[in-house]
């Protein structure tokens, strides 16, 4: 097992349990935490993949501006501490029970698709350089980049709209 | 060009009738148009079958395949002459009957007719469904809006039951017009079809048609919604709905449905001929227990129109010309029977059977229409109706159809009798012994009520005695008709 | 007079029909009873002109068509008249003695208010319209537009005083049971078409010998069934006794004289089915043979005088079909015309007995009245003695000469008729001894009002009375005059020669059965007249007699075995279409808004809910994916 | 190209408009002014004057796209001329409304011509976004509130599943690829059909899920009830049937090679929308509510284009978005003036407002697909379309059945206006220009219903392609 | 590394943020579990396209990187999501001082 391996488990099961705290820690603090280190062991993940750009963007966009954005909501609410009141737990199995479910039928269904030749390469190719990615980017994706303005021009008015006292 | 005009004149005059804020007026306006009406359907009668005034065919949407075709065979010219001698006759007899906001009701009735008209000059399937719907909205309204107490749930009854139907015939027509060769809703390239089809396909699509007809007609034990709705309907609606309505779905079977899939009706013309017959027997015995006038009355239209669809799946020629000339005399058999109704209500408030007695001491002339009336509802020989009977069983006993004929025609003949007990048994309830509190201040029939049975009673004893002209006028299309319904793979 | 002109018998009572019927409220009554009874007389002369024709020898039949009545395809049905020598008979009795009526009812019906007055004339000369196109018809088509007709009149007629709820129900027995019989007629008129492709007589006549046995046997029985409604055989006899609650010239011309013997006629006129099937032969005379025996013993307990009348009428109808079953054709119509004079006879003079008795029709209440009423006594004693078989009144040869017949066939047959035939005697002698000799058993202010008819009525009485008495003499047997059956001579182009089912009897048995018979006949007569002029029956019957009084409770027994179930029935459909029938239709109404209710539960508000729900159905979808084979 | 441009230019017009005045009538007008413009860009488009930018085969114009556009438009402007002045009523904020609304439409321009799964999903943001605002725009109500966060929780975890489809697709296709008429070139290779169907399945739903197919449909009462009603009628029509536009566009561009593997989980949703749409609006007390889930029965039909994915289907989903947009606009337009949206509300209205009944009536007559009605040819077209492919006649008569049932609900408020007595009435009396609109839609929906062919026929006018 | 690796840890990670959703009532924390979806979704089309990359850049020296470009624009989208939806949690927050969303029920059946 190379470093490359041993690097990959470690994400990923850090990604994993990390998620997992996400949705049972009981401090809603605690888990804007710990979605942060998800997203660090994903950006690990894209490293591992050459996708250096995207492992930065997911660093500085997500883990650094969005998850402090959650967590000055947090603040701004108050929210710090505990403030769900256990109930209706049959919900909460259900949910459960439908997450787990949900995983099984996907894995089935995928475990049927015969990819074991298919590997994601790793260590090699230039894809993920900003370089390669910009130039694509603003040659060929350049419609939907623009695009992509509108979107935040609507969520900015939006927030506008919502957040403007009357 | 006279069909299309048959359709323009009551949708036109209909609109311009919600208009008319004036009952006297509105009244007027809708019994000149529907006279004018009638003046071209007898003209349209009295042309040469090869007149090319008898139909019309114009461009309406071309890519689905279906053109605005109209024309006038012989079952419609039938057809179109009771919806046109109607609605004149209805106008007049309920000339005394109060509604509120008339103008609305008489608009309505006329957007009826132009629907009614529309569905029996139709020569091509969509068209045909298009109106077959179109007559069924205004009659929603009118029974809704100036029914009885119980209107609104019955009447909404009535029309989801025969919309699920019509869907279904929907889907049924569609399905067909994708087996046509062009591709087209005509009447030729549907009955183009009955060579094409495999017996399977017939045999399943069948049901997807016959449901339809057999609600509108109605036949057991899809007949449900019928008592209730005549029961509840205005009586001028009742008219409408009885006389003509129902003769739809019969149109229907002998125009769309057996001649386009004549080894579907072959393969379940049993199963149908059972439930008419079941039909018959059992309405006509929940009729001796009605004492509701209307009921009553609604009853004994299902067993009559039992038989002529019993007749129409024997595909004879004497049971087709039974049907055809039927369709008319049970159209005014039963319209002369609900203007009886309509007059009793008016004057007494009530239907009741059981409210009602010794009438004829006060009004003779009315007893005397009525008893010619009713006699002919129990088709006694020289009424319209024996004719039409003698023809339909006639047609269904010496049908080869189905190996049954007998049988058939001995069970429902039963009516025969069944009819006689329920008819003789209003008549003597309503009519003879002594008049009780209420309906010893009853007065006799006006001249135009007068008039109007007396045309009724003119024309039972005319067809009744010559129907020769009748059976002259469906001759030729029965004819045609049943050489494509005998078709067998 | 042209045979074409024949249209003109039944129109002139048609225009009779609608001249009083339109015009009912202006009329007066006299000119009113003008028109009904005139147009009567005039189709008579008119009858008795043609019959001038008909009666020429070496006459065949002829076929008068009017219009096309019904065409369809192969199937012609021509509004068409047969104008032939059984016809033409049947038109002259029918007109003739529907002329007398008429005049009769004129006086008898003074009293109602003119326009029922005309409303009665109007129903009368229908009926005659009607029983007229019965006999004329030349196809089985305008028989049965006759034949259902009469059936139509006589249920106005029973119903004429419709304020009665009683009448009216036996008007609509009347017409129901007709009905019954008259679907038996309609289904034999079916099988015809199906078998011959026609209903025209000649048609069918001449291919009959083609058919197979089973479906002529068929036919004739259900003709037969028609027969039995329109002709008050069993099991369709109740309605006759009931509907003496019509006026009794009503009774007296249509359930005595004419519309009853339209079954006769019918089978008459289609003698060459009959003769092809000798098993509906035997059932005609053995249904024909009970009921005259049942109707007999029915009789013999009455104290309605109409009610004995009916019965006595509808066990006269059972010897007329005993007459067809065995083959005697002109007997049956022999029979036919001497029971129309005599038994209409009967009837107006029971209805002159009413009359006097201001409307009292029980017997026992009567007694004496010759008295006070003679010629209504002599001429009903002619119709007593005719009917009782005695000779040489006409009762006596026209039943000897079905009796003789019967005698040929089956000896049985005989012997029960015979016996019927002595049961009427005896019954019609307690009759006329009850209700016009011994003592005046009625109230005083009745016996106040006794008096003899007016002329209106006894003129019919008498030419009835005489015609009663004279008709015999039309159908003189072989055995004591041969060659002497001038009715005999006159049907033979039609019915045939005398056709004794193929076994003559010879000349002396039958002349000692015609002794035996008439010997009886007087004896009986004698007997129960003497007894009960003396002794009148006044006394409640027990034992067998209340059975007999009781109809042999044969109308309860209908009730229970028809009526009630039949009537149950359709309660219980009324409660299948209620609850069943319409409540699935409901029901799919009702469970669309239960479901309704139950599945916006689903909508519960909760956003975990809702996507917990959204979850299941992607799961759904891929175990579908996963499970399902496409 | 034309639209999206002018849509997106002309939000952010409307954006600043407020800035300038605070006039609302200018507002509206220039709102009118940029659908008017709007449209005429597209039409411009369609008969061949377009901007010429390199798109990269990442939108492509057709026909059918360009009417679905040109659908929406319309369909927006008859919004605005007939519910303009209830916009204003809303809140304070009327020109961000209008400016999103364009947002929307931009969103719409995009979904209706996407070619590859990375414009539908900016298409399907871009529309999603602003409608989460305009959902909680009516910011005291807190039945407002509440659907707006149902409808952001809801339709982000929906997104969440598009995008793992379209990640499976991704990964499914063989040459990488976003492109829908590549993701089954030649057929992917066996090995990645699991993964191809697991992705396409996930499509299923979460466009299911915007057009609010059962079961995923569970947003759609909720937030249609609690949104501001002249929104509603925005969302309930011109969204819904743009994203059914991209959806038809989506399956048979896309995965229309394969669609023997799929159509019957289009069945089973079809099936299942159909069934809770119209059995669940039986019951509703609240016409907006009911209106909500016959908006999902609808759908349902709607539903069965995306089955039978052939001519007849898509110029039947044509002409149902425009019927359909059309009748519901106009129910929304009266219902937002009523003072009471429950049925007992309509009681004996016909009576205070014959002209807003009649034309009423007409629309409900339309949505139940009664002939003469525009709403009978759209019916009519989608069973024809499945009929013609042969399979799935239980779920026609299913469907026809279905619609029966629809009867029920819909003649309720005809019933309710006319045969009932009570005191129905608007909130402030509708003015002659109100009721104009009206009887123009209504006159819009009867010549659809007695002479589809003046829009069918557009269809085989413009024979354009990109 | 194999891609089926892959392919289960972005399911994995994608289905615990469905368990998530579906769990929490907290309404901000329910976003987060949509954003760990997204998360999971970028990791499995940057997976998918090295994927592409290793199978077809001998022929395209830049196949597979439209999945990352992919990947960057639904950053881009899920910031404009945030923004929105915090937006409306917190007018959520003023109007009712609660996230909770099961107290959202005032709209049902």
């Amino acid at each position: 097992m190379g470093i490359t391996q041993v690097l990959f488990w470690f994400l990923s099961i850090l990604a994993l349990l990390s998620a997992i705290l996400v949705v049972i820690s009981k401090n809603p603090v605690h888990s804007v935490l710990w979605l942060i280190m998800v997203f660090v062991a994903i950006s690990g993940h894209y490293i591992l993949l050459d996708a250096q750009f995207l492992a930065i963007v997911n660093l500085i966009v997500y883990a650094g501006a969005i998850m402090v954005l959650f967590l000055f909501v947090f603040m701004l609410m108050n929210l710090n501490a505990e403030t769900e009141p256990q109930k209706n737990r049959w919900l909460k199995i259900a949910g459960v029970v439908a997450g787990g479910a949900l995983l099984l039928v996907l894995v089935a269904a995928l475990k049927k698709a015969d990819l074991k030749l298919q590997v994601a390469e790793m260590n090699r190719g230039d894809i993920g350089l900003i370089h390669t990615l910009g130039v694509t980017l603003f040659k060929d994706y350049v419609v939907p980049f623009e695009i992509s303005s509108v979107l935040f021009l609507s969520a900015m008015v939006g927030v506008v709209v919502i957040g403007k006292k009357e | 060009m006279i069909p299309v005009l048959l359709i323009v004149i009551p949708l036109v005059t209909g609109l311009v009738g919600f208009l008319i804020k004036n009952e006297g007026n509105a009244r007027g306006w809708s019994l000149l148009s529907s006279i004018v009406t009638l003046i071209v359907a007898l003209w349209g009668l009295s042309l040469a079958k090869t007149s090319p005034l008898l139909a019309a065919n114009v461009e309406w949407l071309p890519d689905l395949g279906s053109r605005f075709a109209v024309g006038l065979d012989g079952l419609s010219k039938i057809l179109v002459l009771l919806t046109a001698v109607c609605f004149p006759l209805i106008f007049i007899a309920t000339w005394r009957d109060q509604y509120k906001k008339a103008w609305n009701f008489y608009a309505l009735m006329l957007l009826s007719q132009a629907g009614l008209i529309g569905v029996f000059v139709a020569t091509d399937a969509l068209l045909f469904y298009f109106f077959w719907e179109l007559a069924l909205i205004p009659v929603y309204f009118l029974c809704s809006q100036w029914g009885g107490e119980r209107r609104i749930q019955a009447t909404f009854k009535f029309f989801i039951y025969t919309f699920v139907g019509s869907l279904l015939m929907l889907v049924g027509i569609i399905w067909l017009y994708w087996q046509t060769a062009d591709h087209s809703f005509s009447m030729e390239s549907f009955y183009a079809l009955r060579t094409k089809l495999s017996g399977a396909d017939q045999t399943w699509v069948f049901w997807l048609l016959f449901v339809a007809f057999a609600i509108k007609m109605p036949i057991w034990p899809l007949h449900t919604w019928q008592p209730e709705t005549y029961e509840q309907s205005p009586t001028a609606t009742t008219m409408v709905l009885s006389a003509i309505m129902v003769k739809m779905g019969l149109f229907g079977v002998i125009r769309w449905l057996v001649p386009v899939v004549p080894v579907g009706s072959w393969a379940w013309g049993d199963t149908v001929s059972g439930a008419c017959i079941i039909g018959m027997v059992y309405a006509s015995l929940v009729a001796i227990k009605q004492d509701d006038l209307k009921r009553l009355i609604a009853y004994s239209s299902i067993a009559h129109v039992g038989l002529m669809c019993l007749a129409i799946f024997a595909t004879t020629e004497s049971g087709l010309q039974g049907v055809m000339i039927q369709l008319f005399n049970h159209g005014i058999n039963i319209l002369g029977m609900w203007i009886v109704v309509d007059l009793i209500e008016r004057q007494f408030g009530t239907r009741k059977i059981s409210e009602l007695g010794g009438l004829a001491q006060k009004a003779p002339a009315l007893a005397i229409l009525l008893v010619v009336v009713a006699l002919a509802n129990v088709a006694l020989p020289l009424t319209n109706a024996f004719v039409g009977e003698f023809l339909l069983f006639s047609g269904v006993f010496t049908s080869t159809a189905t190996q049954y004929s007998v049988v058939f025609t001995v069970v429902a003949a039963l009516t025969i009798i069944l009819g006689a007990v329920y008819t003789l048994n209003m008549i003597q309830r309503v009519f003879y012994g002594n008049t009780n509190s209420l309906t010893e201040k009853g007065v006799d029939i006006k001249m135009n009520e007068k008039l109007v049975l007396g045309a009724i009673v003119v024309l039972i004893i005319v067809i009744g005695v010559y129907p020769k002209p009748v059976l002259a006028m469906t001759k030729e299309t029965t004819d045609f008709l049943l050489s494509k319904m005998n078709y067998k793979l | 007079m042209s045979i074409q002109s024949i249209w003109l018998v039944p129109a002139l009572p048609l225009i009779g029909f609608l001249i009083n019927g339109l015009f009912r409220n202006s009329l007066s009554k006299s000119l009113t009873g003008i028109i009904g009874s005139g147009t009567i007389l005039l189709s008579f002369v008119v009858s008795l002109l043609i019959f001038g024709q008909v009666r020429q020898p070496g006459f065949q039949g002829e076929v008068v068509t009017l219009f096309d009545f019904i065409t369809v395809g192969k199937l012609s049905i021509p509004f068409a008249f047969q104008v032939d020598q059984l016809s033409t008979l049947f038109l002259l009795i029918i007109t003739g003695v529907g002329f007398l009526i008429h005049l009769y009812s004129t006086s008898y019906m003074h009293e109602e208010a003119a326009p029922h007055f005309a409303r009665y004339f109007a129903y009368l000369n229908l009926f005659v319209f009607s029983m007229l196109l019965l006999v004329l018809g030349a196809n089985f088509i305008i028989l049965f537009i006759g034949w259902e007709g009469v059936g139509l009149c006589s249920y106005l007629l029973i119903g004429y005083w419709f304020k009665n709820l009683d009448y009216g129900n036996a008007a609509k027995k009347a017409f129901i049971m007709n009905r019954i019989g008259d679907l038996g007629f309609l289904i034999a008129i079916f099988l015809m078409i199906r078998q011959f492709g026609s209903v025209e007589f000649g048609e069918v006549f001449a291919h009959a010998s083609s058919a197979k046995v089973g479906v002529l046997t068929a036919i004739t029985m259900l003709l037969f069934v028609g027969a039995t409604g329109k002709s008050a055989q069993i099991p369709l006899y109740t309605w006759l006794p009931d509907a003496m609650a019509g006026p009794t010239p009503v009774s007296a011309l249509i359930h005595a004289a004419t519309m009853v013997t339209a079954g006769i006629y019918m089978i008459a006129r289609s003698h060459v089915l009959y003769d092809l099937t000798p098993v509906t032969q035997s059932v005609v005379a053995v249904i024909g043979l009970l009921t005259a025996l049942l109707a007999a013993t029915i009789a013999l307990k009455q104290n309605d005088i109409k009610k004995v009348l009916a019965y006595s009428t509808v066990s006269q109808l059972g010897y007329m079909f005993l007459g067809l079953g065995v083959g005697a054709y002109t007997g049956a119509v022999f029979h036919v015309m001497t029971h129309a004079f005599f038994k209409a006879l009967l009837f107006l003079g029971a209805g002159s007995v009413i009359h006097a008795m201001g409307g009292e029709q029980d017997m026992r209440r009567m007694g004496g009245l010759r008295k006070w009423m003679p010629v209504t006594n002599l001429t009903f004693l002619v119709g007593c003695v005719a009917i009782a078989g005695i000779p040489p009144f006409s009762g006596f040869f026209s039943k000897d000469e079905i009796l003789a017949a019967a005698y040929a066939k089956n000896p049985v047959y005989y012997g029960v008729g015979l016996f019927t035939a002595l049961l009427t005697a005896f019954y019609m002698f307690r009759l006329y001894a009850t209700t016009f000799s011994g003592g005046f058993r009625g109230t005083q202010d009745q016996e106040h009002h006794l008096h003899e008819s007016p002329s209106a009525i006894t003129i019919p009485l008498i030419v009835l009375a005489i015609l009663a008495t004279v008709a015999g003499f039309l159908g003189i047997p072989e055995a004591i005059a041969p060659d002497a059956h001038v009715l005999g001579k006159y049907l033979a182009p039609v019915i045939g020669g005398e056709a004794h089912g193929g076994v003559e009897v010879s000349k002396g048995t039958e002349l000692g059965l015609m002794a035996l018979a008439a010997v009886l006949a007087l004896v009986v007569s004698v007997w129960a007249w003497v007894r009960f002029k003396s002794r009148p029956d006044l006394a409640e019957p027990t034992g067998f007699g209340k059975v007999l009084a009781n109809k042999w409770y044969v109308d309860e027994l209908y009730n229970a075995v028809i009526v009630k179930p039949l009537d149950l029935l359709a309660q219980l459909l009324v409660f299948i279409e209620k609850n069943i029938i319409d409540g699935i239709v409901n029901g799919v109404g009702r469970l669309v808004q239960y479901g309704s209710r139950q599945l916006r539960l689903l909508q519960s508000g909760q956003v975990g809910g809702y996507v917990l729900l959204m979850v299941v159905g992607i799961l759904v979808l891929f175990l579908v994916e996963l499970f399902v084979k496409k | 190209m034309n639209s999206i441009l002018l849509s997106a230019i002309w939000g952010i017009v409307m954006m600043f408009s407020g800035v300038f005045t605070q006039n609302k009538t200018i507002i509206r007008y220039t709102a009118i002014v940029g659908l008017v413009a709007l449209l005429a860009g597209n039409c411009a488009d369609m008969i061949g004057y377009h901007v010429a930018i390199d798109v990269h085969k990442m939108l492509n114009y057709d026909e059918f796209g360009m009417l679905g556009n040109a659908i929406a438009f319309v369909s927006t402007l008859l919004l605005v001329l007939v519910s303009g002045r209830d916009m204003e009523r809303v809140g304070h904020n009327l020109a961000e409304y209008f400016a999103l609304i364009f947002f929307v439409l931009c969103g719409v321009a995009i979904v209706t011509s996407f070619n590859t799964l990375l414009m539908l999903f900016l298409g399907i943001e871009i529309i999603s976004i602003p409608l989460y605002i305009l959902t909680g725009s009516d910011k005291r109500n807190l039945k407002s509130n509440e659907a707006a966060l149902k409808y952001f929780l809801m339709g982000s975890f929906s997104t969440g599943l598009m995008l793992l489809g379209i990640a499976l697709l991704y990964g499914a296709s063989q040459n990488g690829t976003f492109f829908i008429d590549d993701l089954w070139t030649g057929g992917p290779a066996v090995a990645t059909r699991p993964m191809f169907m697991a992705g396409l399945l996930l499509l299923l739903v979460s466009m299911g899920f915007k057009v609010s197919a059962a079961p995923f449909h569970f947003w759609t009462p909720d937030v249609y009830d609690g949104a501001p009603t002249v929104f509603t009628s925005f969302m309930a029509t011109i969204v819904k049937v743009s994203i059914f536009i991209g959806f038809v566009r989506l399956f048979e561009d896309g995965f229309g090679e394969s669609r023997d593997r799929w159509q019957i989980f289009v069945a089973i949703i079809t099936a299942a929308t159909l069934f809770i749409g119209n059995i669940t609006a039986v019951f509703q007390q609240s016409v907006k509510r009911m209106l909500a889930y016959s908006s999902i029965a609808q759908a349902g039909f709607m539903l069965l284009a995306l089955l039978a994915l052939n001519a007849v289907s898509r110029q039947g989903m044509l002409l149902y978005a425009a019927v359909y947009g059309v009748a519901t606009i106009g129910i929304f337009a009266v219902l937002i003036r009523m003072k009471d949206y429950t049925f007992e509300g309509f009681n004996g209205l016909a009576k205070k407002q014959p002209v807003l009944a009649a034309t009423l009536t007409i629309f409900l007559l339309s949505l139940a697909g009664i002939p003469l009605t525009g709403g009978f040819f759209a019916k009519y077209y989608m069973l024809a379309a499945v009929v013609e492919s042969g399979h799935f006649m239980w779920l026609v008569i299913f469907a026809v059945l279905c619609a029966a049932v629809s009867v029920y609900y819909y003649f309720r408020v005809i019933q309710a206006m006319y045969f009932k007595d009570g005191e129905g009435s608007t909130e402030t009396e509708p003015g002659v220009g109100f009721k104009g609109m009206l009887v123009v839609l209504a006159a819009v929906v009867v010549v659809l219903g007695v002479w589809p062919q003046v829009l069918l026929g557009l269809l085989a006018k413009f024979p354009y392609t990109w | 590394m194999p891609i089926n690796y892959y392919i289960f840890l972005a399911v994995a990670l994608f289905c615990i943020g469905v368990a998530g959703v579906l769990t929490r009532r907290n309404a901000i924390i329910i976003f987060m579990c949509i954003e760990l979806m997204l998360n999971a979704v970028n990791l499995l089309l940057v997976a998918f396209s090295k994927m592409h990359y290793h199978a077809l850049s001998a022929t395209a020296p830049h196949a597979g990187i439209d999945g990352q470009l992919f990947v960057f624009f639904i950053m881009v989208v899920a910031a404009a999501e945030v923004s929105v939806g915090l937006a409306v949690i917190v007018m959520m927050y003023r109007n009712t001082h609660s996230i909770d969303v099961n107290f959202l029920n005032r709209l049902k059946h």
